[in-house]
């Protein structure tokens, strides 16, 4: 709205601004999201620190998770490739 | 454009529904790679989620139908 | 707001534009919210292609959800009316 | 009317809840239409829902009150 | 927006009944959520009413998640007190 | 404050999710009041779900790092 009164480099660094922080908030969400997930397949108990077990499970559920979500991606562009 | 806007939601929407019931149906316990049969799983799981979710919308469209031709007699 | 600048016409048209894209909005929301719940309920495992049962068994879940969903309301109305 | 659209909307949202944990508890494996057992035991939950949101309604209620009390002293 | 054009008293009023409505509906909102969470802990079956270890449950499930939200809190607090 | 409200936001989600999972691992049976044993679980997940947090937000950021080197190539 009050755009027209910025010059262009406040402009351009306001945007770069909001730009960072929609990215920021958007990596939080999906950190939220996985841990969420992941707890559950990975934490069936809890002792005085994480043992290495969990761990790997924690790093693979996530790793394995968007692993799948660019297979699924991948897939689905070569069907419609192929359509 | 409201309309594509429209598509793009849904399209983004299946997206995420199927990556997560594939994920949750083939990848039940997480190792160092997906191996061949995990890839396989989630590809007929793709499949056949897209088909459930046709049926689906048939099935909800025809009760939908239904539904209003009874209300009107 | 621009309401005023539009002729009665062009104003019925978007309007009816508008409540055909909520509609179908609100049909794909239900599709989605459907598949998600009626695939946990139907779909243990995943073949070439769904076989019979599973096809049946999800018309059924959608069908008998809608089923419900009438019972509930009616019978709350039921339940007001006595009141 | 902010009052009316509060009411409204929490009617919906116990209307939601309730249709989806009837059909939980009760439609297990959907079959061609919902028989009588189905149906009572749909009657029963609908019933039971709503007194166990007004009991959890009071309890909650109950210990907001006694906190802000503990919180005054 | 129209703010200036209100005495202070109506926008006192006014602030008031908006803080009131927007307490009910978080208070709402809450026993929703604990109402479906508390359900799937204690009714593992419905009769012709609630029974008394039907209701403790009930009562319990809400009571214990709202000192698991305190301890928490305040476990978090004392956390960085001490850090 | 735009940087100020999402640190906010996210410390809220965070404590939310941390009371919800320490409540179903450690409070399975709701009783008079949170018995010692139950304190001490939920002191543990607590922790454990902070750890958690850091260690899936380190891996994502890997992996995204990873991801966008491979684009690069």
């Amino acid at each position: 709205m009050a755009d027209q009164e910025l010059d262009p480099q406040t402009q351009a660094e306001l945007r770069q601004f909001i730009e960072v922080e929609n990215s920021k908030a958007r990596f939080q969400s999906m950190v939220h999201n996985f841990t969420d997930m992941c707890w559950d397949k990975c934490m069936t108990s809890v002792g005085n620190k994480l043992d290495s077990k969990q761990e790997q499970c924690l790093v693979n559920c996530v790793e394995r998770f968007l692993d799948t979500s660019y297979f699924v991606v991948n897939r689905l562009d070569e069907l419609k490739r192929r359509a | 454009n409201v309309r594509g806007q429209l598509a793009v939601a849904n399209a983004q929407e299946l997206l995420q529904k199927i990556t997560e019931k594939s994920y949750k149906m083939c990848v039940t316990r997480p190792g160092q790679a997906l191996d061949a049969g995990e890839r396989q799983c989630i590809a007929k799981a793709m499949d056949r989620y897209m088909e459930a979710w046709n049926l689906v919308s048939r099935a909800y469209a025809t009760r939908l139908q239904r539904d209003s031709r009874g209300m009107q007699q």
